[in-house]
């Protein structure tokens, strides 16, 4: 049974990796999804069936069958609603929850098998599988204190702003510097278990002074990176336990969080260091004042007359979208657009929102066909041809500074340029700038109409308008 | 013979590249339900929280730890991909309905 | 030691797949080859290094130096004269005989695996072994006399023409399951020797008979697929000698020719089954002759005369450029183009030539940058707006039959679009078909220009009136 | 414990995959060069054949069996990589002389 184990496992790691190409495409992603389902069922079944004797070797049965039944049940239990109940809004949370969920597993499971194999520590516990074990329990550690508290701050429960203090940044050095320290003597001497809970003790507490210094506009790709070092620490623990499956889906899952991050540090103009330790947001929001300037403002009726004499709408949707949960109104937009015979395309930079890719979901859930989002630098060419740019809940991602004032935190971010289009209007709540902090030239410009209103109630607004235009 | 650590770092080897060569194709359009992909795949270390509660020999702390770890990565599991299936299904070309 | 060797094993096959992920753009190809070239020697030495001792573990030493040593300067003695020597236009025979070298290499060592073995045939030349043992065998022998078949056919040593007889395919198929029920045998019982030999001459027999019915136009795809078999033929070695890095390197070799295959097999619209039990080229040959049809021929003046006059010109070169030999000519043509202020470009089809991408090496040959070589679809666009297009020695992948005529044998073969320039030129020696051996309706259009002659001697003449013009 | 076949396997199964990403991504204008460095490197079964060579209990036939494999694959080691840098060195984007 054993062996028939292994080719099993073989075969859901193909499924795991054939899970991932088929995302390469919206029409083969939902038979990725299925491949990766049916490769982690293979793997627990699996796993069942070859499970060790008590001689470690050849057929055994599972022990403790009460326990891991009970902890299947209540994971399933609680599984199914947050997958069915969570507002697509609330995905970035979701998902830093289950990096913690998962990063704690493998650091449980880490510290299991230390105290577990003490007492064959000679040869259980050698060198390079406690180096294994204390790279696994600490990145377990650190990611599952590090995630909470990236969750709290993008559900806005712990304050968004960083939290700075003097030499910061020398007491967390210090305290890796410790941690890893009793990491390389735990691993010389694995029979040292008194140092094992201020080991662990120590990747916790580092794990949450990592993240209050960043700011919570950067904590999309603080969840990128904490994403990859789940997966290196599910790796380690196929080192630890001599599991190929284990090794290829933690490399998979480490190789994504470190791509994502790589292209949102990108899309951002930004580096790795600056994210982690620059501290950005909260330096630049003062530098948001400057000399009274003047804007042209617009009433939902306006608007709507504008819309109706175009022939070709560009959508540029942002955060504040996402904040007004207005996609679905949004989509009524298009529709009654659409219908009138206006040429309807979306305009999705890769950063806009909480997390990359978040506004294809949040137009998908609004059945908006994927043919009509169109990525930045596809769609960059078609605003000098279009009529109106209508930009809603974005800010930083259309401010032109970012091509121009080489001063400006944001210089080299490439945008959607918004400004070329013929007529531009942007729905955002007052004149205060996002994430950045700083002003937007756009909103400054001739051609410019701001919408002042919250981005759902200011589109029913104009939905209500159009038709009304039509009748008269 | 190689050891076990020598076959395991050459899986690593091979498996980040593939990684890195397949996530890199990956649309934009499926960033986020990529993410959520790979953290369930993740979740494959109920592997090694199953060998951990099971074993014959396990302590009173192994079966509370890895009652607790399980617990987590089945939680992750199934949310996960439910949810990334939730996802995947809004991305339509042509619009059905009307 | 052997630890070391495992070490250096990792970093080789690591170089290995770095090697092959640089060929992916010009600008780093180098690098990938030296790449390569890095892995295989570190690999050499990790193998002297690791030698096992006479149990079989543990640090040892190489036997028969001389023998060893001897053979390494025997291949590089031969092995760098080819390198240099070597013409472009043989490109293809070079690549035949060199997986000819290898599967051949790969058959002998798991020859004398199974003999050197056969004294603890009970635990060395286990059931799984021996599979992955005639595994290799089968392909290497049958690889081996393949590959020569393949390259005499190139070479034109041997008949272009495809030799078939009745009940072919019945014969070669019967000839296989007489091998691999051997193989089955063998690998029952491994302890059956006499049988090893009627099992070897099999294969190298079937190598043979699998080649003969195949045209020398098709000899290409057949590279391609022996390729894969060479590098499956390393891979089986890799699963009995137990070395992960052969079973890797094999892989890769094995997933390269299958892919190139492929892309030739879709880019003349064909299907394997019908490139390896077709007879394709045979069978058309015969259909070429129609009722006279009335076209268009001119002299190198009258041409050059039409060049000049032009201000865009796209070359389509094809298998006759290859022929004539005709590369540094063209490039002269170009220099001369060029320099009085013609825009002038290259239309490469993917199956030009003999071989994926021949025309690109032999045009790189002639120090042509390669910018100015266009893929298929993307200068089928500019046919249309360009003054002139220039085909020299190319035939089949220019027929416009393969758009509109569902009855030829090339229908659904994606095609450059040379019809749909101003005016067309072809350069060739008569009004004989191409390897398809069917005619081309391009040659009897009103604005086709027919310029009868050797490639090579037409272009010169072209180059020697176009100096001439402008003086005058 | 796995064996050594379900191990290879497990590699086999992963250096597939990514050899057909790799493959698929090499620019069409290297396809010949690609050609002769897979080729190449294929020529990696140098290490069976000094293997089978120089094993202490060689038998003669394993030794010439052994040395015309050497031979071959060292011939092709050589040429296939110089022929191959031969290659990729003319590919030029800017015309550098004149
Ligand atoms: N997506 C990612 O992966 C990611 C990762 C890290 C960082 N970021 C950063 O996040 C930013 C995203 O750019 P963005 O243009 O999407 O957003 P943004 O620059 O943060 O601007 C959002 C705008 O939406 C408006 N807003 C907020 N709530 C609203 C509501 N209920 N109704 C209408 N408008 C509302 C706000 O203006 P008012 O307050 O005036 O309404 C604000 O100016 C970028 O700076 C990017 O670097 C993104
Ligand atoms: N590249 C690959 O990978 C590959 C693989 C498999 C099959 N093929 C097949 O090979 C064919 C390639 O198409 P192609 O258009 O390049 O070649 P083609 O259709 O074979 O035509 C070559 C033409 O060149 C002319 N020619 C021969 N020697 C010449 C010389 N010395 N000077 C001037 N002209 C000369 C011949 O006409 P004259 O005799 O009148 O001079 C002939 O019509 C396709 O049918 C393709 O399917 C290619």
């Amino acid at each position: 049974m054993a062996h028939l184990t292994q080719y099993i496992y073989i075969i859901s790691a193909a499924l795991f990796i054939l899970s991932l190409k088929w995302m390469n495409h919206p029409a083969s992603s939902r038979r990725g999804v299925i491949a990766g389902g049916l490769g982690m069922v293979l793997a627990i079944l699996g796993t069942f069936i070859g499970f060790p004797g008590a001689d470690g070797v050849g057929i055994g049965f599972v022990h403790n069958w009460p326990w891991i039944i009970t902890a299947f049940v209540i994971g399933t239990v609680v599984g199914v609603p947050i997958a069915y109940i969570m507002p697509m809004t609330a995905v970035p949370q979701r998902t830093a929850l289950s990096h913690a969920c998962g990063a704690l597993a493998a650091a449980l499971v880490g510290t299991a098998e230390f105290y577990q194999r003490q007492p064959h520590a000679e040869t259980e516990l050698r060198a390079f599988i406690m180096v294994a074990l204390v790279i696994e329990t600490l990145l377990g550690y650190l990611t599952f204190t590090g995630s909470l508290m990236a969750m709290g701050k993008l559900q806005e429960v712990l304050p968004q702003r960083p939290i700075t203090y003097r030499n910061q940044n020398a007491v967390n050095f210090l305290l890796f510097a410790i941690a890893a320290g009793l990491a390389i003597r735990l691993a010389i001497v694995p029979t040292d278990t008194f140092l094992f809970p201020i080991f662990a003790a120590l990747a916790l507490l580092f794990g949450v002074l990592l993240i209050i210094p960043i700011g919570g506009a950067d904590m999309p790709t603080v969840i990128a990176i904490l994403n990859s070092y789940a997966g290196l620490s599910a790796c380690a623990m196929g080192f630890v336990l001599n599991s190929r499956l284990l090794v290829v889906a933690g490399a998979l899952d480490g190789s994504s969080g470190l791509i994502l991050s790589i292209i949102m540090c990108k899309a951002m103009n930004r580096s790795f260091t600056n994210v982690l330790f620059g501290a950005f947001g909260q330096v630049q929001m003062s530098t948001g004042k400057a000399e009274q300037r003047t804007y042209r403002s617009a009433s939902a009726e306006e608007a709507a007359s504008v819309l109706e004499a175009a022939s070709s709408v560009i959508i540029v949707p942002g955060y504040g979208l996402a904040v007004a949960q207005a996609q679905h109104k949004i989509r009524e937009l298009y529709d009654s657009l659409t219908r009138r015979g206006v040429d309807v395309k979306f305009g999705i930079h890769p950063v806009a929102g909480r997390m990359p890719g978040h506004m294809n979901v949040l137009m998908a859930e609004a059945d908006i066909p994927y043919d009509k989002l169109v990525e930045m630098d596809e769609i960059n060419g078609d605003f000098p041809q279009c009529d109106v740019a209508l930009v809603i809940g974005a800010n930083d991602v259309t401010n032109p500074k970012a091509r121009t004032d080489k001063g400006s935190p944001i210089y080299g971010m490439p945008i959607l340029d918004v400004d070329k289009a013929r007529t531009v209007m942007v729905i955002k709540r007052s004149m205060n700038p996002g994430f950045a902090g700083i002003d937007n030239d756009l909103y400054y410009m001739d051609k410019t109409l701001m919408l002042f209103g919250d981005a759902k109630a200011f589109v029913s607004e104009l939905i209500k308008e159009l038709p009304a235009r039509v009748a008269a | 013979m190689p050891t076990d650590l020598e076959l395991e770092l050459f899986v690593f080897m091979l498996a980040t590249f593939l990684g890195l060569e397949i996530i890199r194709k990956v649309s934009p359009l499926l960033h986020t339900p990529l993410m959520s992909l790979t953290n369930a795949i993740s979740a494959i270390s109920v592997v090694g929280a199953i060998l951990v509660t099971g074993a014959a020999g396990a302590t009173f702390l192994s079966k509370v730890l890895g009652f607790i770890a399980i617990t987590a990565v089945v939680t992750n599991i199934v949310s996960g991909f439910l949810i990334t299936d939730r996802m995947v299904k809004m991305f339509k070309r042509r619009e059905e309905k009307k």
